[in-house]
């Protein structure tokens, strides 16, 4: 066997019926939460019906305590919980590759002193340390965000670090610095595009683990608040009376199929990149 | 996204540890006390400044709606909880105490954080541990299923069944779960460590199954660990599917190395050369993941001990937290920081008995 | 070595699983344990400690009305006829300052000690002196013990509220002489002095009929009878308090693992046929006002504003959000108390004269901002709905309400500070008696926090000060119901609703009551 | 005398991702007891993929036609538990680097005794008896110390000398190595090549050695098998094939050898690269770099036609006769 | 003559935690001169994969570098001196170095990009460049991964060739490759020193090709140079028994059947080098001496050097032994 078989392209994520029921997922829920004035039958706090009504032709999803469609505010819970999570992956990404990247291109000191950052944020378990920021800064979704935003960074500080510690000994980094290459226009020339893959990947799962822990503070009563329809919240509200099943059920189901979703085409990724770069992303 | 934290050093697992010739065990353990030391120091200092961004007030928190409109008892309640000293003198005395081993006052249970913590910190402690060795018996045997079965039906569905378990929110598989096992089936107790009415054994390490045996109270031992199984159960889902996941990830790229071929080619049972000659070296990186996976357990704990009316650290913590209590949360933070720190040596340990090579070079 | 120990690990996990099974199936019921019966009640705890004087949660008070007797109590769910308890009887001065207690003879602490009147000087003494929660209470009293058997107590100002001050469980008497062994101070500066409470939370020096066997914040708190208790023996010889959330209470009493929910909403409550109900009013008020105070705001501080704002909330449609059993609030005087109005009193909703008076206000479109806390729960209802609810009718009459959660402690800095522009919030009684609604008032407590300051409302406040001093009941009441009938004319303060107070238990368990200052009282239970 | 290990029309796919891939085209040899049997050829040749499908170890949905007679029975016909019972036992394998075909976490009495106990029963104390003296036959120092170790502790060549042991434990007939001195220095090597000589005179072990080296071949084969794109190209005597190639391919390999007497003369590569498995040639595989191509190359399918006493070339046209 | 390339008394350690430094170059010399190629052959450890990467700057060492005249200053964070770009590299794995996620004409066009040429210029010209090497001139637009090893070596050699070169130092270049891939890339840097009048320093392990094409040879056991003189000689005499054993240790694809010879022993550990000449423990012809005295390299006449007392300096060189009863 040749060494042109590489596993990326023995692999194509594509191929794998997995990763289509996931990207098919994803896509539909963006979709979702485009169109979720058009799609919601209600608006998502509207008190139009008599409260806790089953699921019927009339409310697919029945009715909550106040008397809201679950359907029209579980279709509004994207809107909440969709864009938060990509820009808390986002701003984790960016902030994450960051000191990654200065710490693994600085090295000594800095790398130390902002890897040690990086462990005592680790040291704390994420939901604690959230919920220790979402307390300090009152109990809303964007003190949410920025609690998971903490801790989160430091995963892909650790990546980066790691790809950026070993690519920068790769000979083909040696060799473009004797051409005369700096070491920043490496790091932007020849590292970024081997850091993009693995990073992508990681963010993909995260995707779906922050809108688990997005939703888990809101079930805490930390992030999102009433009357927002936010999935975590909707479950919390749901689990008042297990009689009233269609509240809390279709609002978990929907953390479930946007995670399961992420997590199909995360991991499918992760399998068709290099199996040495994959296990530096956890899963 | 706790989960998601990258084990320390799992590039390459054994690999990617060096060699640290020259009394590698004393440098080794040096070197982590004195990180662990400075870990804590950090811990508590972040800890420390977090809560004094907060806006609002522990007094405010802590006092009646009456009686903090009282100055005198609020200063009172200042005064006693030495809320009146400057910042830093504040951050001083408290290092200063933690030093002596008092974690200081709980402003929210009215008694020292290190009472407390003995209560909470083992309950939360054995669930995690039930839960953690559930996972890796579980995990590790469908890992190695699915890596044996790469690609067949079996890693297919197995590879759906761990992806789910990692993807369902904690908490709503705890009610799910409570509704159906609990209340519809009965098939196991309830919340709580034990039996309504049930005394809790005498203390002696705080695990009430490890107490209730030591003390030969055998009904107190059955109900201590019928009350763990349930919701260690649902914290398992989550770990359950990732050490599936990393197992299997493991054990195809040991698959792939010529020792294995090696070993098949001397004929060696399948068997034998699954749990020796692969599963050993892949427990390197699974026990890596099993800590991180500890950990995450830890933080499950918080969502699930509401649920399951379980008196741990996840219970004690989300109530310093909304109560501001600041002995408490450093407390908490400061033991979940002792504790990771211990798992990360746990591991550490580990891979030197699993892999020779770190004992011997 | 790596097989070995997971033999073991498999042989752990298989023994607790066996277990498992084993615990599965027993549901303790009420008469199990040996030497008399059990009752568990679920409740989801507040509770940061059982000393008296330093408890004023409710999970506490629960525990303390258990352990501790004081000089007089309340029976059942009547809290406004306090009754004797370790005072046989009781004289009150006509001018309302100086209340003289006889103790009757026969009570003893848990250790075999009589109770005397110094015992009484002292417990009341230290909660004053602690300056913890309750310490208010105890505002402008002073104890003295003239004899063993008298305890006469002074008030500064005229205070009619002192019989029913009196029965609060953070009054309880406790055994003196143990105390003071252990740490405890009723002198000035028992703050600092004061080291008892680790004692009193592993241990109870009551007069009561049970006596604390366990305690803790999280898991729960056994109570098991007092062998020297002087009164009729309890009915339930163990009395197990658990930390339960609300849901899970639910599902626990319906399988008969506890007898006793305590924190059920009516939504939770419903149907629970095999089960009785007691559907007792709770004394917490929910209330909205909108800022007085022109500088905080020039909308909500428009009198006409104001007057739309009472007339376009549907009072109606929020009792009927807090479910079966609440009320709407007429005044701010809870039902359960003198000089509550009827409840055909309350202000009815009136959408054309809510629209009317926003129109006379000369306010466009107005936009103002509700604060609330948002997570915390009162008697199951979420401050967020009934934001929600008043948002939605406040819309149908043209205001357009934005909605401003916050945490309870940074909600209730504004709160105190009175500069939310409007605010929905909830009054819980410090004590069963009117007079403690007087901090509604222009200038008081409450009002402040609205903006209303004093002097806004001459001829009310003038009621106010009237009644602060009167001392026969029927006048007093005359004059609280004069108060409220003013302020649900104008003002910025409108009560919407009292929800209910709902116990569910097992039928087995006979006199369950609903009492509004400590939720159920342990000693009835039969 | 009747031949040890006889292969006939052995045929290997693959499975990729475009469906099944020859990498084994029709491949017979024998092997003789006490025969040192070469497989040449370049990366992509399929001479690993003919000793893996020899042991039942290729890759996952791989397929195998033809026959492999060892000792009387198919190899290829073998279910896999018979086919466990003969690896390690009656055949083992030695593979190109000690450094990662022995465990690196077992230790050396462990890998060197587990299959002796398990094929022949040995008891624990019999088996380290045994491994004592395999590691004194490959010339181990201090044997008794060597087994607590583990590989880790070993040079590289150190290492190779503890996997022959460890593929002799159970006195096998036949060893099939696979490159097994291209990992290490030819100071090391030659001591490789030297013990494989030994043995096999002392034991009457068969050994097919594989390699790319024709170095190493001229070493120690007695004969030589060429293989290219899956396929025989030249077998004969190590002599004849080596000093007299017939096929293009072994006389090109030669040709891109340094001369053995040194001298200015440039290398002399062959055109091209070897094709990647799914992308062998019809006809002659080798005929796109073959400097003698006829149109016939292109579709004919050249069989091996004898050129010499036991020497054979799959090379119709002859066309190096007038060179050899 | 002046020599292109010149190093003096290099040193390497690698620091590790905890335990003593590993000198794994131990004051070499080499030097190199335009149109010249020499081979720094040894057996793996011997550290000539580090002396190579030191003469470039790629590995900070002691001693003294120096390209064209001017010293060789180690690569730290900033970029390299220009003038240094005359030095390059061409490294042992293919795979590894070229990166795998950019097109192989943007890697080829660095160099010239990096000198200041223009974009478009610099993609013309490394199209020319990979022609030149014999590669198709589409190769530009593909990614590494769609060539075979020998390609991948030539694309290597081609990025190195926009930088200008007069130097070139080749480590291990086709030792990861096909016989008959070797073969033309060995063929390949041959013509293009003669060609464009380079230096080379060809690393390998295998001397069979470095006696083919190098005009001098180096050899290198455990971090020292021990031998260097023209190859022809060199190979025909050796000097120090090193050589020797290395040589007749390489078989012969002759069909004489001959095996090679043994060298006993392994290679020490280069952190614990023995004391005295580091090669004396498995030196067939080792004296009492040779365990006390570490011997320098000295000059013998004819351009040779060796670091054995069994040689003397400005003498010829004498023939070794067999055996070491007849050394003396």
């Amino acid at each position: 066997m040749t060494r042109k078989d590489s596993p990326r392209a023995a692999r194509s994520p594509w191929r794998q019926p997995l990763a289509l029921v996931g990207a098919a997922f994803i896509v539909l829920w963006v979709l979702v939460a485009l169109l979720a004035p058009l799609l919601a039958p209600q608006g998502p706090l509207d008190q139009l019906s008599p409260k806790l009504l089953e699921p019927s032709a009339q409310h697919l999803f029945g009715t909550d305590e106040l008397g809201r469609d679950v359907l029209s505010r579980v279709i509004y819970g994207s809107r909440v919980s969709l864009p938060l999570a990509f820009l808390l992956v986002a701003f984790a990404a960016v902030l994450g590759c960051a000191v990654g990247a200065v710490a693994g291109f600085f090295g000594g000191w800095v790398d130390g002193a902002l890897m040690r950052l990086a462990d005592l944020v680790f040291a704390f378990p994420g939901i604690i340390l959230a919920m220790a920021v979402a307390a300090a800064l009152g109990p809303q979704l964007r003190n949410a965000v920025l609690a998971v935003v903490v801790v989160s960074w430091p995963s892909y500080a650790r990546l980066v670090r790691g790809l950026v510690l070993s690519a920068r000994n790769a000979e083909y980094v040696a060799a473009s610095r004797l051409l005369g290459s700096s070491s920043v226009r490496t790091m932007l020339v020849d590292l970024r595009p081997n850091i993009a893959g693995p990073v992508l990947v990681m963010a993909a799962l995260d995707v779906g683990n922050a809108v688990l822990l997005l939703s888990g503070l809101s079930f805490l009563g930390l992030g999102a608040q009433p009357p927002t329809a936010e999935w975590g919240a909707m479950v919390a509200a749901g689990a008042a009376n297990f009689d009233r099943w269609w509240v809390g059920l279709f609002p978990g189901l929907c953390i479930l199929t946007v995670v399961l979703a992420f997590n199909f085409v995360g991991d499918t990724l992760r399998d068709a990149l290099d199996p040495r770069t994959a296990r530096a992303i956890r899963g | 996204m706790n989960s998601a934290k990258q084990p320390r050093g799992s590039t390459g697992a054994g690999r990617r540890r060096p060699a640290r010739p020259g009394g590698p065990l004393l440098w080794f353990l040096g070197r982590r006390l004195v990180a662990a030391a400075l870990l804590c120091v950090g811990i508590t200092l972040v800890a420390f400044v977090l809560t004094q961004l907060v806006p609002g007030d522990p007094a405010a928190a802590n006092l009646g709606q009456r009686a903090i409109g009282d100055p005198e008892v609020v200063a009172a309640f200042r005064a006693k909880y030495g809320l009146d000293q400057p910042v830093p003198v504040q951050y001083l005395t408290y290092i200063g105490n933690v030093l002596q081993g008092n974690f200081g006052l709980s402003q929210q249970s009215h008694r020292p954080v290190a009472q407390d913590l003995a209560e909470y910190v083992p309950a939360t402690i054995e669930l995690a541990l039930f839960a953690i060795v559930l996972s890796l018996l579980v995990g590790v045997a469908l890992g190695v299923v699915a890596a044996v079965n790469r690609d067949r039906w079996p890693d297919q569905v197995l590879r759906v069944v761990s992806l789910g378990g990692v993807s369902m929110p904690t908490f709503w598989v705890a009610l799910v779960a409570f509704y159906l096992l609990f209340f519809k089936f009965g098939l196991l107790p309830g919340g709580g460590r034990l039996d309504p009415g049930m005394s809790p054994p005498p203390y002696a390490t705080g695990f009430y199954t490890l107490d209730a045996a030591l003390a030969g109270q055998w009904d107190v031992l059955s109900s201590a660990a019928g009350h763990l199984v349930l919701p260690s159960l649902v914290l398992a889902v989550y770990t359950v599917g990732m050490l599936m996941r990393f197992t299997r990830a493991s054990v195809l790229e040991i698959l792939g190395n010529d020792y294995v071929r090696a070993a098949r080619a001397k004929g060696l049972p399948e068997r034998v050369v699954i749990l020796r000659h692969v599963l050993r070296p892949a427990m390197v990186a699974i026990i890596t993941v099993a800590g991180v996976a500890f950990g995450s357990l830890l933080s499950g704990a918080v969502l699930v001990e509401n649920i399951f009316s379980w008196p741990g650290l996840g219970q004690y913590a989300y109530r310093s937290a909304v109560n501001l209590d600041l002995p408490g949360i450093m407390g908490v933070s400061i033991v979940v920081a002792a504790v990771y720190i211990l798992i990360n040596l746990l591991v550490d340990l580990l891979y030197g008995v699993i892999d020779p090579r770190i004992r011997l070079t | 070595m790596r097989i070995r120990s997971a033999g073991l690990l498999a042989a752990l996990t298989l023994t607790s699983l066996l277990a498992a099974c084993g615990g599965g199936g027993s549901t303790p019921s009420a008469t199990g344990a040996p030497g008399g019966k059990t009752v568990v009640i679920d409740t989801a705890f507040q509770l940061k400690t059982t000393d008296p004087a330093r408890m004023f949660e409710p999970t506490g008070l629960l525990i303390d009305r258990a352990i501790y007797d004081t000089l007089l109590t309340f029976n059942g769910s009547d809290v406004t006829k306090p009754v004797p308890a370790l005072a046989e009887s009781y004289t009150a001065a006509p001018d309302a300052k100086t209340f003289t207690f006889k103790l009757r003879a026969d009570a003893k602490f848990s250790d075999g000690t009589p109770v005397t009147s110094a015992d009484v000087v002292f417990s009341l003494n230290r909660v004053k002196n602690v300056k913890g929660n309750p310490s208010f209470l105890m505002d402008g009293l002073t104890v003295a013990a003239p004899d063993p058997a008298t305890v006469v107590v002074t008030s500064e100002k005229p205070n009619t509220a002192v019989p029913f001050i009196l029965p609060n469980p953070a009054l309880g008497i406790l055994n003196s002489a143990v105390a003071k062994k252990n740490g405890a101070s009723d002198a000035e500066g028992a703050d600092k002095a004061d080291t008892a409470e680790s004692f009193l939370n592993s241990q109870s020096l009551g007069s009561g009929p049970y006596i604390l066997d366990s305690y803790s914040t999280t898991s729960q708190v056994v109570l098991t009878v007092n062998e020297k208790y002087w009164g009729e023996k309890p009915a339930y010889a163990k009395v197990v308090v658990r930390n339960v959330q609300a849901n899970v209470q639910r599902l626990n009493v319906l399988k008969g693992e506890s007898q006793i929910a305590v924190d059920l909403s009516p939504e939770q409550a419903k149907g629970l046929d095999q089960l009785q109900t007691v559907n007792g009013a709770s004394p917490n008020v929910f209330f909205v006002f909108t800022n007085d105070n022109p500088e905080i705001s020039k909308i909500s501080s428009n009198p006409k504003f104001q007057e739309a704002v009472r007339y376009g909330i549907d009072y109606q449609s929020l009792v009927d959000l807090a479910g079966e059993g609440a009320v709407q609030a007429p005044g701010v005087v809870p039902s359960v108390f003198l000089g509550a109005l009827p409840g055909s009193d309350g202000v009815v909703r009136d959408v054309a004269k809510a629209k009317a008076a926003l129109a006379e206000s000369g306010l466009q479109n107005p936009t103002v901002k509700l604060s609330y806390p948002s997570d915390v729960q009162v008697n199951g209802l979420n401050f967020g709905d009934l934001a929600a609810r008043v948002q939605a009718n406040l819309k149908e009459v043209g205001i357009n309400v934005e909605l401003a959660p916050a945490s309870v402690q940074a909600a209730l800095e504004t709160y105190r500070g009175g500069t939310e522009e409007m605010g929905l919030w909830q009054w819980g009684p410090d004590f069963p008696d009117p007079s403690n609604y007087l901090n509604f008032l222009p200038g008081q407590l409450v009002g402040l926090r609205a903006g209303w300051a004093e002097g806004a409302a001459p001829a009310l406040e003038e009621l106010g000060t009237k009644a602060s001093t009167t001392v026969d009941d029927a006048e007093r009441a005359g004059l609280y119901v004069d108060i409220q009938h003013s302020m649900n004319e104008a003002g910025p303060i409108m009560p919407l609703i009292q929800p209910a107070q709902i116990l569910v238990a097992a039928k087995s368990v006979q006199n369950v009551q609903s009492n509004a200052l400590w939720l159920v009282n342990v000693r009835e239970l039969g | 005398m009747g031949a040890l290990l006889e292969v006939e029309d052995l045929t290997v796919w693959l499975a990729t991702r475009r469906g099944p891939r020859m990498a084994v085209d029709g491949l017979s040899f024998q092997v003789d007891s006490g025969e040192i049997f070469g497989i040449a050829g370049e990366s992509g040749s399929g001479k690993t993929m003919t000793a893996m499908a020899l042991l039942g170890l290729l890759p996952h949905a791989a397929r195998t036609s033809g026959r492999a007679m060892f000792e009387g029975r198919d190899l290829l016909a073998m279910r896999p538990r018979q086919l466990r019972d003969v690896r390690g036992r009656r055949i083992a394998m030695v593979s190109q680097d000690p450094s990662t075909s022995l465990h690196p976490m077992l230790s050396i009495e462990t890998q060197l005794t587990e299959h002796m106990r398990h094929h022949l029963g040995l008891s624990r104390s019999a088996a380290r008896g045994r491994a004592v003296e395999l590691l004194d036959t490959v010339r181990i120092p201090d044997p008794e110390r060597a087994l607590g170790a583990h590989p880790a502790q070993f040079s590289g060549g150190m290492r190779q000398r503890i996997a022959i042991a460890v593929a002799l434990a159970c006195e096998p007939r036949l060893l099939l190595a696979d490159e097994p001195t291209t990992a290490l220095d030819v100071t090391v090597q030659a001591g490789i090549l030297r013990l494989l000589h030994r043995l096999r005179a002392e034991r009457d072990l068969a050994v097919v050695v594989i390699t790319h080296d024709l170095g190493v071949m001229s070493a120690v084969a007695d004969r030589i098998c060429v293989m290219y794109g899956g396929r025989t190209a030249e077998v004969g005597p190590r002599e004849r094939v080596l000093t007299r190639p017939r096929h293009p391919y072994t006389r090109g390999l030669l040709d891109a050898l340094p001369h053995p007497e040194g001298g200015a003369a440039t290398l002399r590569p062959i055109p091209g690269s070897p094709p990647s498995l799914g992308e062998v040639p019809a006809g002659c595989p080798f005929h796109p770099r073959c400097g003698y191509a006829v149109p016939d190359c292109r579709t004919g399918r050249p069989a091996p036609v004898l050129v010499g006493p036991g020497h054979a070339a799959a090379c119709p046209p002859d066309p190096l006769e007038g060179d050899a | 003559m002046t020599a292109l390339l010149e190093a003096t008394g290099v040193s390497v350690d690698y620091h590790r935690r905890g335990a003593p430094a590993l000198r794994a170059v131990d004051g070499a010399d080499l030097s190199l001169a335009r149109g010249e190629i020499l081979g720094l052959v040894g057996e793996s450890g011997c550290g000539k994969s580090t002396l190579g990467r030191a003469v470039v700057g790629l590995q900070p060492a002691a001693g003294e570098i120096r390209f064209d005249g001017r010293p060789v200053v180690p690569l730290g964070r900033r970029r390299r001196d220009p003038g240094m770009r005359g030095l390059q590299m061409v490294f042992q794995d293919p795979y590894a170095s070229l990166n795998p996620r950019r097109y192989v004409g943007d890697q080829v066009g660095d160099g010239y990009l990096l000198g200041g040429t223009s974009r478009p210029e610099a993609l013309r010209k490394a199209g020319e460049l990979l022609e030149r090497v014999g590669l198709p001139a589409d190769a530009a637009r593909r990614y590494p991964h769609e060539f075979s090893g020998g390609q991948r070596q030539r694309i290597a050699i081609a990025r190195t060739l926009a930088a200008e070169p007069s130097c070139i130092v080749a480590d291990e270049p086709i030792s990861a490759l096909d016989a008959s891939a070797q073969a033309s890339v060995a063929n390949l840097l041959v013509d293009l020193v003669r060609e464009l009048d380079m230096g080379l320093v060809f690393i390998s392990h295998d001397l069979s090709v470095v006696r083919q094409i190098a005009d001098r040879t180096a050899v290198m056991y455990l971090g020292r140079v021990v031998e260097v003189g023209p190859t022809r000689e060199l190979w025909s005499s050796p000097a120090h028994p090193y050589t020797r054993a290395l040589i007749s240790a390489v078989p012969r694809a002759d069909g004489a059947g001959v095996l090679p010879v043994e060298l006993p022993g392994d290679v020490p550990d280069p952190a614990r080098p023995p004391g005295g000449c580091r090669f004396h423990p498995r030196c067939p012809l080792a004296l009492p001496e040779c365990s006390r005295d570490d011997p320098p390299l000295v000059a013998l006449r004819g351009g040779r050097s060796v670091a054995c007392v069994l040689q003397t300096p400005g003498e010829p060189v004498r023939p070794l032994a067999t055996r070491r009863k007849d050394a003396t």
